[in-house]
This record gives structure tokens, C-alpha cells and sequence, in this order.
């Protein structure tokens, strides 16, 4: 089983995630996160104090998925949430030992 | 000109309806600012916040005198009459209940700028305050106080003897003592404020166009509670805007109170009942809302139906609103913060309602359509009035200033790319940490370059 | 039936009071609502909110002449006598002070309206909208209208001949003059409206019932700072409670005024001293309760004290109110936003500490126990009629509409599963994220199961 | 002592007025609540609930008397003439114009109240509860109420023929009639509320010492609308203050309410202006500022000026205000909401602006420059006072009870660690989550070490 | 070692952390995350418009613990977390290589 | 490829990000998170009821970073985060399979 987890731009979200579904996908679970990278931020200022925000909020998702899905769901991420502009984000997949469903203790590709 | 005689009572409650009254427009601030999202609250409670600045100073150079200046053809009053609202208290507008002039002025000022400033919900999230303040700067004098002018300053729209009610129905009285027989009632303002405010808000929404994703993105309220509150305030405002325009405190503002309480209660539940019936829920937006439309339709009505009256009319007002709300979708009109929906609707079924409901002039009370004609017809000619002028101020102002900010900025949240601000910081761990860093934090001369680059282009550059 | 001669004065100061108590309703919404969690915080204004428009309308059409209508039996007014609010400026409850009509009439409008929202406090999160209606709509003509016509309209509970204080100590004057001796006193409402909404609310937390996990959740307020401008908010609109009604602007107007300030000053210190002593920590909300409790104890007796006793009477009911309010957790009564604790317990301390602390009558300045008595003896009365009253009603409901929510609900929270409505969405970036989309953007009908499963069902299903 | 007339007119907007101005210190509690970070902001808000508690206790207690009190020797006036608030309607202040006593006295409190609130915004987030309460209770009485007496009760800084004015220009009138030639002009309180407070403010924020973290870490504001309803609601306050310091409902409190208008409103477009040249962004947190220093700088001159003079007035104060307050980063004085920049600096520009703008004695308007002087002096004279008088309790606190919380707990947030509150818990679905856990729902009695861990030691032990 | 990651219900939280205090597990880190999965979401309705809303609140737990432990402490988690309701979320693990105490710099076990 | 995780505290961030870009790193993606530990919670106080609150915000790094830069850039953040004081929190790090960058698609350490 693989862990694949991407940090991608708020607005693609709804692209992805539909994207996903027709891939097969049936779950998966979002964070929100603020990303530090070449993107750069903003400057705000209060009473003609400057601040600099160099994060970014960004949406992180992570996907449980079959080792042999793995590869096809990494593409299908990466080509759903391009628009091509800095900032578009990463996309990584780990190892995972073991999963389980807590509804049924299901294990394996069952629990998904 | 009668000398002028004070009566500290009646200047004690137009005193405090003038400050009810401009209550009312941070009061729509706050309402008009929960109902966006939380990236555009503040740019949406400026706009509010900007038309009191701007309105207060234009209301005092020359509007007022546009507005109640010696009448110019029955369409404005000399602009020179009342310069800098310089007056004699005998000239008050309420000088026969002994109101001084400043203070009947003052009231009036907040009339016109919470007029305006109702119009801003039409075009949220995405246009330049400068322009937005302009258009303040010049509605104000060529729209709102010339209308004003017509309907209460003796103009066309009023009951005078040379008015468009007279031309229809006759005169009675005679010489100086003339005037119409069946005279258009705008108590408080139905005409002069919500109908022109909304017809406003229907051609800004159409000139400006509409957000970026709008009719795709979600664009939900991001604040109710604050929307609540404004809704509340402005309930309370409102008590000065109605109940003050009785002129003094007597049994007219007295039945105005009346009226404005139980015609909000009614549009709040006939709101609701659509909701319940249609939607399947009644929210506390649909409440919010509805509440905001009884008080505009009450408004023109305010003094001249009963009690259960004013129940009907409300119930009728919320209900007719909240049908109509939606309908912005099918026609794919951006009027974000439905000021068509509810503020030219309302007053228009307030309006028109007058000619039935009116105790003493209405149908429903026998007293034939007379009264119905001329609300109509005023009612059309007000929409008329604004909406040409409007749209002429709208029109010069998109070819020169220009009124849209940069996609790229709107994508980004106006707060931020436009004012460089974000409304909450509101996560206590992280509300200072130190990413956040002042990177100065003492006045320097703005860099040209990056002056450059936050300006928006007409070509609508990517801020990021 | 004397001529009317109007007051300019003495109506504008009613006119504003009257406002200012409307106000209060809303300020409650935010003060009530702040102290819920974020994910019932809508439902919880909205039972304020609904208990503005239901109230204004049941007022105008029979609650009044229930109230203040020509005396029947000592216990209530001839509903029939100003149905719709139909009256004579001469018959107005401030004609002596030159008010007219409809000004009083709409200024007890409000007292009616906030004695009824104040109850929701006692059921937070967990009742059906449409019972929290029916309950305004049947308590408000059946247990207010008829206690303030017994405590202020001349009945059983006044200080009028037939009064059970004239029973108790005599009568003073003779004929159509004769009054109590000793007359029971409740300036304000102390009895009318607190003593009989914290009652009704102890009543309605036993029917209802607790929340869902009641003593073992945490249930800890969301927005500190709503609940300090509600706060804020109910002191400002308390002065037209209290000073207003002294019926016109004069001394005794001011005199309510002062104490109405000095003893919630007092209260909040007394609330905070207890804080600080039993809970190390002197909190915001201690402070908020503290002036909610204040404002209500001095509620009875605004006019009857001094400054000073004032001061005396604002630190007790503090300290007292705090010391109660945790009570509910020993006796697991799910009282949520202590109406018993605040309300009935400030309300009676009011009304009791009337008889010690009255500068005219009371023990303290050598008047003997008699005031003491006929306060206690009212009180009394005041709790057993709105506790029979409160039960009946809340019965009925319970067997008939029924008053929860199904379990799944409650634990969905009541705003997404009763109102479709979130009451926030503050993160910026995700504010307008597009898996929010709207789905259906114009009116349709409601499909049928679904609407069956959301309507709530007795056995409690659940909506996931 | 002239026999007294009530005007129920001029009770009623004085009654008014008193409410309004009451209001000003939660709607102050919300402008600088909003500003703080969001861990801090319930601690910020009791410093001006507290205030209030305090003060109207004080007041009550003493605090009229040494303002009103018969004079003694310019500097105060007698304690114990007024105790407790005792007095005759004759003996009104405004017994001229009919107001009685205690209604004269309320308005007056609000005043005191108001003045110490604002005092907080210079020392946010790091002072114990307990020592800013007794700063209140002794500022009061020892500097405020003084000051009052010397600009309000007859003092050295008033117009009287003792007065400081009288010795630099002489006097006019004869016997017990004479009055200083060139009056001192301070119409609603620029000298004796803001002057007073903002150096106040500068003396407690040097006294107590900077933030940690001041300088380095970002302290953004948490809540910008928050902060703009406090902004709203001080200017709504506000025509209590300017309008009814004219003591009645007639033209002067008309012109007062005029100019308090338009001269905000230019402030706010002032402030704006600055920010858009020089840091290229139009903020609303600048648009909210400026209206507060409009406000402020327009309280001395509100019936002095005409409503195109007021607009001047507001405009300079506006601008001038917002390039005085990002001063503090460069003398490194942690005034944390800018009471200096904003109250002690728009209240000298109004001040002095008065002896050029006053339509009667102003040099621009012809009559030489004597009132600048006189204006310049009194100033000068109230910085003095407030400055040494401020000082001496600071520092008598300081070696007392200390002002400081730990350095810990200042890390921590103040509201959790001496409040034992957070302000949010907005996360809906968090809200209730099961870990927050209520441990001890009855109360007991403090278990004596835990009470020694979290009593601030001026040692600075980690409260973690 | 191994991390256990577990996304469940916001209501479980408690249970699951005591369970795992009693298990014998000192620190874990808790995230507020959003799921997507068969549990579906709920609708809103603003002035007459309905949003669709396909997240639901959820709760991520990450523990760090021993080989050894790991097969214990995730029944541990699948036991109290467990209402037999649709939406009950899922645990996995995955192997870490190195762990430091931040505080103290120890590594492995003796930095939990 | 290695990702290294950090929990840390809120006010080390700037410390911590700070390091980390004189170390090298381009980029790194921030949540907020609440801590469960040795170091405790506090007490709220609500009208007389006291609410234990058990967890305390901290602060989670995840840094994408080459096999080869892992070990110093693990001492970069335990030096850069350490106060010493209890709840400094933990740094661990576990194996990737494949990084991607979504703008370009490049795989692996030209993906960072
Ligand atoms: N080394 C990294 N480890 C973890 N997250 C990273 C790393 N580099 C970038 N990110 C995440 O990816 C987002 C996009 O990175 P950025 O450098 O701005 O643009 P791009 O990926 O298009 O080159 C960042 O905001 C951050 O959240
Ligand atoms: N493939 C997945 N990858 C990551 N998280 C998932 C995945 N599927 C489900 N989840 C998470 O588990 C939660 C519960 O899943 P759901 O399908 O609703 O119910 P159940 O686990 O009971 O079958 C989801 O809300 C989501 O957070
Ligand atoms: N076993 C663990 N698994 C995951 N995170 C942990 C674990 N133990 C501690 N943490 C995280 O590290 C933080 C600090 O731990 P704590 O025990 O308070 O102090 P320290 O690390 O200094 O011993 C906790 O708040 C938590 O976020």
C-alpha cells in the first residue's frame, strides 16, 4: 500500500478531487496548510506598519491507495492540479505497512 | 418667514433620529460585510465607511441645497441657496415644529448617505475605491438630491401644485394654498432612497459585470452573526429614519414606530414561510433579509397605514423579496448583495402598496385607485430618473478611472491585493508568530517600482 | 376622560426608550448567542430574532388589551378592548405625561418581546424552531400580558384597592381613590419580566430536557467578544427599560438612570470578587454576567433607591448570581444560559432587597417590614403564575408539535441540520473553495424524501 | 438659587446623551479588542469594562464632587458637597436649561469613564486587572476629576475671572459678573478627556514598559471588523458627547452634531490620503483611525467652528494624525494602540485649531491671536497636569502592587493565563470536542498551591 | 519505528486518547482535517442558493512508537474509536527512521 | 528521498524557517497542529466550570529533502527549535518514494 500525499493550490481542489473520483478513488482526507517555497507572499500593513507573510495557504491531501494504483494516481494529481504558475505545488508517495477500516477493522485494500 | 419658536423635544428626538440614522450605514457595513467572503470584508465595510466620509462633505459643499434649495424648475434647488449649509433656523425644513435648521439638515445628510451607500452591495469584491468614491462624490448631488428635490423639496414628484400628481388628478386649494389632490406619499423615503438606491445597484452590477467566478463559485456569507447584528442595527437605525420623518415627536411618529415594528416582524416570517416552503429550512440570512425588506417597504408607508395594516404590508414585502431574490441567477446579474432584490423590490411593493393600504387615501379602504395611479407612477418615474442617471455617472467613470480591480487581485481577495490588510487573525497560536515580521515599521517614501506593479492595469496584469 | 396635551418632550424620550428596549432583543441574540458553540450559534439568535417578529404581532393584535384593557377580575385586560392597537391618545398609559398612544403602547411592546426572548437561554441547541414559535405566540398572551396586567394594569398583583397588598395592609384614600397602603413596587419589570422569564425558562429546561451530553461534553462559549458587546449592548438599551419608564424625561427618569449605572458597576465587581475568590481567575464572561445581573436586580427598584443603596443593591446581586449559577450542575438542570441563575435569582434579589433598600418605605430606612412582606408576597405570586402558566403551555407543545430535535441532529449541530446554514467560514483561502458549489441556484419544489428526512421524527432517526 | 423648570425636551436628549456616551467605553472595549491579538483581546476589553465599573462607582462616590463641588482654591472642588450624588435639581448643572441633577451628573460620569478607558490602549496586554483597576479608581478622583474643575467647575483653566485666561488677557464684566476677556474654548472635553488621557497614556507606557517581543515580533490586529463597529459605535456615542455637551436640544447642539459629522468624515479622507502616498494602500484600520482622530480633534471646536470649518479642522487633524502615530517605532515607546498619536495629538490639534478657526474669535476670521494663545496655554497647562498627577500614581502603583504580569504569562496570552479564558472557539467541529473537558463544575474552594502558581511573582516564574 | 497515523471521528478524540494514555502511550499530535469518503457531506442554502458541502470534520492523530508496539496500539485505536457508523475513518502505519526529542536531542525510543 | 517531519513550537518558527533557508532549503510546507505531551495543558473557567484543555498549539514542518541533506538538515532544526524547555518537541523522518513538482512534472531532488 502506498501513501500518496500532495500540497496543491486551494483553487484546484475541485479539480482534483473530481478528477480522482473518476479515477476510482472513493476517499481521501484534506488539510489546510500554508506553504514556504518560491511562490513568495504578501505584505501587510497596519497603521503604516509593514508586515511581511511569506506563506501561502495551500491545500495538503493525502490518498490511501493500492501499490499498482499508485503511479496512475500520481499523474492524475499532478495533471488535474497544473496551471502551469509557480506555486502549483508537490506531489510525494510513501510506504505504508498496514491499513485498517475502524469501522470493521477491515485490512489491506479492503479498508479503502 | 414665520419667526422661528425652538421646541426642545421635537429637536431632541430629530437629534437623535439624525444619529440613528447614520448609524445605519455601518450598520449596513456590518451586514453587507458578513454576507461576503472572509478575503473581502473589509473592502465591502469601506465602501460603507467611504460613502459616509465622502456623502457627509458633498451633502454639506452642495447637496442639501440641490436637495431643499429654492426650486429650479421642479427639478433641483439651487445649489448656492444653503452653501455649506449656511441657513436661518426659520429656513429649517422643520421650522413649524421648531427643529433648527443644522439639526434638520444633519437628518436629511444621512438619508443621502446611507443612500448610496446601499448601492455598494450591488458590486462587492471587485471595484477600485476610488472610483467607488467618486461615484458617492457625484451620485449624491446628480442623482439623490435632485430626486430628493422632486419628491420632498416641491419638485415634480411632490404634491405641489405644479407636480405630475397635480397634472393628474388636479388641484385643490387655490393660489399659493394649491396643491395636488391626490399627492404621491413617500414618507421616508421609499422612493427617494430604496427604489433609487436598487435601480442604482441594478445598472452598476450590469456596467461593472460580474465577479469572477460567479454563477461556479461558492460565495457564501462568511459571518452571520455579524450580518445579524447588522440587521439589528439597522432595525434600530431605521426608528430614526421613520419615526424621525414625522418632523417631531408626536402620535405620527408615534404610529411610524408602530408601523416600522410590526412590518419588519411580518416580512421576517413571511421571509420565512417561503424559505420553510420552498428551500425546506428557514435560515437566519432569510430572517436577516426579510427583516431588511419590511423596513424598506414599510418605509414609504410608514404614517399613513394602521397597525394590522402594516402587518400585511410587511408579510406581503418579505414574502415578494424573498421570491425574487433568486431570480438574479437565472438572468445571470451579479447584483451580489441583492440590493434589487430587496431594496428596489421592497420599495416598490411598499410604494405601490401605499395605494392600497393607506387608511385614508387607499383602495382597499374605499377611497378608489387614484392613489394607486400615483404611486405607480411615481415609482416609475423614480426608477426612470435613477436609472439614467446613473448610468450615465457609471459610464463616464468605467471610460476614465475605470472600475474594476485586476483579475489577478480579485483572485487573490481584494483585502489584501487593494488594501493590504486582512480582516481576521483570529487562530490565538499562530496570531503573531514571527513569519509575520514588521519589515518596517517606520513612513518611507513608497519604491516606484512596486507602486508599479500593485497598480492595477487595465490589461489586467497577475499580481502574483 | 381628561383632553390629551401632547409632551414633545416626555415622547421623544419614550419614543427613543422604546428603541432602545427593542434593541435590547438583538443585543440578547449576540449575548446569548456568543456564549453557545459555534455550530448552534444561528438557531440561538434566531429564537430571539423570531421572538421580535412574533412578538410584535401578537402584542399589536391582542397582547396590549390583554395587558393594560379595562380590568377583568383583577387578572387580566378585556382583549377585545384595543385589539389591533386601536386607541385614543387620551386612553394612552402615559396620557399624564403628554405620551401619546401608540408611543406607550409600543413601548411595552418590547418588554413583552424581551421577556420572551429571554427564556430561550434555558433550552439552547436543541428545540424546533416551530415550537420555539408557537411557545412566544402562546406565552406571551397567556403568562406575560396577564401577570403585567396584575403587577401594572391595575389587577391583583398592583397596588390598586382590590390588590392583594390592599389585603394585606389596607388601603389609604377612600372611594375611587383608594389605594394601597402599602403598594407593592416593580419600577421596572423586576417581577413582570424577570422574575417571570426565569421562572418560565426553569420550567421549559425540565420539559425540554438536557442537551446531549450535558455534564460530560464541554459545552464552553464560542466568541468571547460577542457575548462583551452584547453585554454592552443590553446596558444601553437597559436605560430605556429603566429610565424610560419613569414615562417621561424628568428627575425620576434620571434618578433610574444613575442607579441603573451605579448598581451594575457594583454588580460586575461583586461577580468578578467571586470569581476571583472561589476560581482564582476574574473572567470576562464573570464580568458580562455581572452586568446582565445587575441591570436586572436594579430593574424593580430604579426609581425607589438611592445612588448609594444602588451601589448596595448591584454588589449583592453580583456576588448572589454568581454564587448560583454553578448550582445547576449539583441539581443537573440543563438551565444552558442560566436564565434561573441570572434572571430569576437577580430578579428576585431585586425585588426583595426593594423592600429593604427603598428610600420611601423600606426596612433599612426605619420604614418597618410591611414593604419587605408585600415585595416577598409578590414574587411568590409571580413564580407560581408563571410556573403553572410556563407548564401548561410547554405541555401542550411537548404533546403536540414536540419540542426536540432528533438526537442526530443535535449532535450534527442544530444550524447545518435544522437551517442549512454554517455561522462562520473564516479561513480565507478556503472561504470560497469550489467543493462548495452551489448546486441548485433557483426556487424549486422539494422533493419529497428528502424533506422527509430531515423533518424530525419523534422516535429520533438519524440524519446520517 | 434660582427655582428650577424642568424641559422635558432638553432632559430627554441629555438622558440620551448620557446613554450615548456610556456606550463609547464598550464600543472603545471593541476598537482597541479588535486590535490586539486574539489571545489577548478579552483582557483588553475588561480594561474598559472595568473602567466603567469603577468609574461610575467613584464618580458616584466622589468624583462629581471634586469636579463640581464648590471650588477650592481653582484646583478642585469640595468632596464632600456632592457625596453619593446628593444633590438639588437646582443645583443642576443644567439647572439653566431645565435638566435636573442626576440627570446633569450621569452625563458627566460618562465622561470620566470614558477618559480613563481610554488610557488602557497605551498599556495592552501585559498589566494585572487589579493594579489597572485601582489606576482607575484613583486617576479618577486625583487627576480627571481635577481637571474637569479647572476647565469645566470654574478652575484655574477656565473662563472665570480667577482664571489663568483672565490674567494673561484680562476680564470683561464687573463684581461677581466679571469673566475672562478671551475665554478658554473647550466645548465637549478635548483638553479634559483627550489631552488628559492621551498623556496619560504616554506616562503609563513609559512607566509600565514595552510588550515583549515589541519591535521584533508582529503584532497585527486580530479582528478589523471588530475594530470598525467600535469605530461605528464611538462615533454614534460621540453626538452624546459633542451634541449634548450644548446642555439642550437646540441649534448649538444642531451645530454640534453637524460638525462632529463632516469634521470626522474629513479625518477619515485625511488619514486615507496619507496612507495612499505614502504606504500606496487606503486601509480600513487608517479609515477607522481617522475617524477617531476626527472625532477627538473636533470635540473642543464643535460649536465654535462653522460645518466648512469643521471640514478644514478634520481634515488637518486626520492627516497630522496619521503621520504622528508610526513615531513610536522610531522612539521606541510601546503605546500599543497609539493613544498618544491619536488622542493627545488630535486633541492639541483641535485645541489650538480652535483659536484659528473659531467663527467668533479665531485668527482667521479676523480676530487677532489671542484665543491661540489662550488655547496654546491651556494645552500646554492640561499636559502638565494630567502628566505629573498620572506619574505620581503610576508610580505609587509600581512599587506597590506592580503593574507587570510574568513574562510567562505574557507569553502564554494574558487572557489564558490570568484570565482563564480564550476569546474564539470558532472551529465548529472542535467546539465541543471531548478532551476540553469540564473537570470541576461546583465550586470549591482554591487549593492554596495551585493559587501560588499562577500568582504572578515579580520574580517572573514560567507559569508552564 | 513506526508512525500510526488515524484519521477519525471529532467525537472519538477523547476515547482514543485516553485508551492510548492508558496503553501506555506518552505524546501524540493532533491535526483538524477535512474527509472525503463514502460518508457524504450536507447541503446549505443561502438567500434561495444550495451548496453542496462534500467534506465532513475529522480528526488526524499521528503517534510515534516502537516496532514492537505498533500492532498493540493500533487495535488500540480501532477499538476506541469505533462506532460502527459509516465515517469512522481509517488508521495506517508506516516506518520511520529516525526520531529526535527536540529538547534533549535523543534519538529512538528513549525520544518518545 | 527522505521527508522530514518536525513538531515544534509556534515561536521557534521564524528560528527554525530562518535555519533552514541559510541551509539550503527552497521550500517547506507549514500546519498547525495540537500537541499531546509531557508538558500539559491548562484551565479554562467558564461561569464556575472549569474545562481542562490537554493540548497545546505546536507547530508541524514537513521538508521534502535529498537522501544526503537529511542527517544536517535533522540537526538544523533540532538546533534551530531547542529551548530547552519541556515540549520542544520532536523531528523525525521517513523514506519517499517518489517526489514530483506539479508545475514542471520533474521527478526526484530537481522536483524539490
Ligand atoms: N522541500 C519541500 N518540502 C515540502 N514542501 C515543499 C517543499 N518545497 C515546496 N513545498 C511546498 O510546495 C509549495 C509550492 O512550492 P513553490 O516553490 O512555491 O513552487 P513550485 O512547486 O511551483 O516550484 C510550497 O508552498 C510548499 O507548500
Ligand atoms: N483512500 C483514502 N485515503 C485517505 N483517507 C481516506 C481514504 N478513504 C477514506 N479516508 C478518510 O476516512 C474517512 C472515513 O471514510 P468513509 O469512506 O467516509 O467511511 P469508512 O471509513 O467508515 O468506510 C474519510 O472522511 C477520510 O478522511
Ligand atoms: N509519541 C509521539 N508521537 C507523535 N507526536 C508526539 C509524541 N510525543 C510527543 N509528541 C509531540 O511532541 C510535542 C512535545 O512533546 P512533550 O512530551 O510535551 O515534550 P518533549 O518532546 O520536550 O518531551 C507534543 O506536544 C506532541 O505534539
Amino acid at each position: 500500500m502506498k501513501l500518496i500525499t500532495a500540497v496543491i493550490q486551494p483553487h484546484a481542489l475541485e479539480a482534483v478531487t473530481d478528477a480522482l473520483r473518476e479515477a476510482g478513488v472513493a476517499g481521501l482526507t484534506i488539510s489546510e496548510v500554508a506553504g514556504y517555497g518560491r511562490q513568495g507572499g504578501h505584505t501587510e500593513v497596519y497603521r503604516g506598519a509593514e508586515y511581511r507573510i511569506d506563506t501561502i495557504p495551500k491545500i495538503k491531501l493525502e490518498i490511501l491507495a493500492d501499490d499498482a494504483d499508485e503511479p496512475g494516481l500520481v499523474e492524475v494529481i499532478v495533471a488535474s492540479a497544473r496551471s502551469g504558475r509557480i506555486g502549483d505545488g508537490k506531489v510525494w508517495s510513501t510506504d505504508v505497512g498496514r491499513v485498517v477500516r475502524v469501522r470493521t477493522g477491515e485490512e489491506g485494500p479492503g479498508a479503502l | 418667514m414665520d419667526p422661528f419658536t425652538l421646541d426642545t423635544g421635537a429637536t431632541a428626538w430629530l437629534l437623535m433620529s439624525a444619529s440613528l440614522v447614520l448609524l445605519m450605514t455601518p450598520a449596513l457595513a456590518l451586514f453587507y460585510g458578513g454576507m461576503v467572503r472572509a478575503r473581502t470584508v473589509l473592502n465591502m465595510m469601506l465602501m460603507s465607511f467611504t460613502a459616509i466620509a465622502v456623502g457627509a462633505i458633498v451633502w454639506t459643499v452642495c447637496g442639501y441645497s440641490i436637495a431643499f434649495g429654492s426650486d429650479i424648475g421642479g427639478i433641483i434647488g439651487d445649489p448656492l441657496s444653503h452653501l455649506g449649509l449656511h441657513g436661518e433656523d426659520a429656513e429649517s425644513l422643520l421650522a413649524g415644529s421648531g427643529v433648527p435648521f443644522l439639526v434638520a439638515a444633519g437628518f436629511q445628510m444621512t438619508f443621502a448617505i446611507i443612500g448610496a451607500a446601499l448601492i455598494s452591495g450591488a458590486i462587492a469584491d471587485r471595484v477600485r475605491l476610488r472610483t467607488w468614491v467618486l461615484f458617492v462624490a457625484a451620485w449624491i448631488p446628480l442623482c439623490y438630491a435632485p430626486l430628493a428635490h422632486m419628491v420632498w423639496g416641491g419638485g415634480i414628484l411632490s404634491g405641489s401644485a405644479d407636480s405630475l400628481a397635480a397634472w393628474m388628478f388636479g388641484t385643490t386649494g387655490s393660489g399659493a394654498d394649491a396643491v395636488a389632490a391626490v399627492a404621491p406619499i413617500d414618507f421616508a423615503g421609499g422612493t427617494v432612497v430604496h427604489i433609487n438606491a436598487g435601480m442604482a445597484g441594478l445598472v452598476l452590477a450590469l456596467v461593472v459585470g460580474p465577479r469572477l467566478g460567479f454563477g461556479t463559485d461558492a460565495m457564501k456569507p462568511h459571518n452571520l452573526p455579524l450580518v445579524m447584528l447588522g440587521a439589528a442595527l439597522l432595525w434600530f437605525g431605521w426608528f430614526g429614519f421613520n419615526a424621525g420623518s414625522a418632523g417631531t415627536a408626536d402620535a405620527t411618529a408615534g404610529l411610524a414606530w408602530v408601523t416600522t415594528t410590526v412590518a419588519t416582524a411580518a416580512a421576517a416570517l413571511g421571509w420565512a414561510l417561503v424559505e420553510r416552503i420552498r428551500d425546506r429550512h428557514v435560515t437566519s440570512l432569510g430572517v436577516a433579509s426579510g427583516i431588511v425588506a419590511g423596513l424598506v417597504a414599510i418605509t414609504p408607508a410608514a404614517a399613513a397605514v394602521s397597525p394590522l395594516g402594516a402587518i400585511a404590508l410587511g408579510a406581503v414585502a418579505g414574502a415578494v423579496c424573498a421570491l425574487v431574490v433568486p431570480l438574479k441567477h437565472r438572468v445571470g446579474i451579479d447584483d451580489s448583495l441583492d440590493v434589487v432584490g430587496v431594496h428596489l423590490t421592497g420599495g416598490i411593493v411598499g410604494t405601490v402598496l401605499v395605494g392600497l393600504l393607506s387608511v385614508d387615501t387607499g383602495l382597499l379602504y374605499g377611497h378608489g385607485a387614484a392613489q394607486l395611479v400615483v404611486q405607480t407612477v411615481v415609482a416609475i418615474a423614480a426608477i426612470i430618473v435613477s436609472g439614467v442617471v446613473t448610468l450615465a455617472i457609471a459610464l463616464v467613470l468605467r471610460a476614465t478611472v475605470g472600475w474594476r480591480i485586476t483579475p489577478a487581485e480579485e483572485r487573490a481577495g481584494i483585502d489584501i491585493s487593494r488594501h493590504a490588510e486582512a480582516g481576521y487573525d483570529l487562530v490565538g497560536s499562530l496570531a503573531s508568530r514571527r513569519d509575520r515580521r514588521p519589515v518596517r515599521i517606520e513612513p518611507a517614501p513608497a519604491p516606484a517600482p512596486t507602486a508599479a506593479d500593485r497598480t492595477p492595469a487595465p490589461t489586467g496584469g497577475d499580481v502574483r
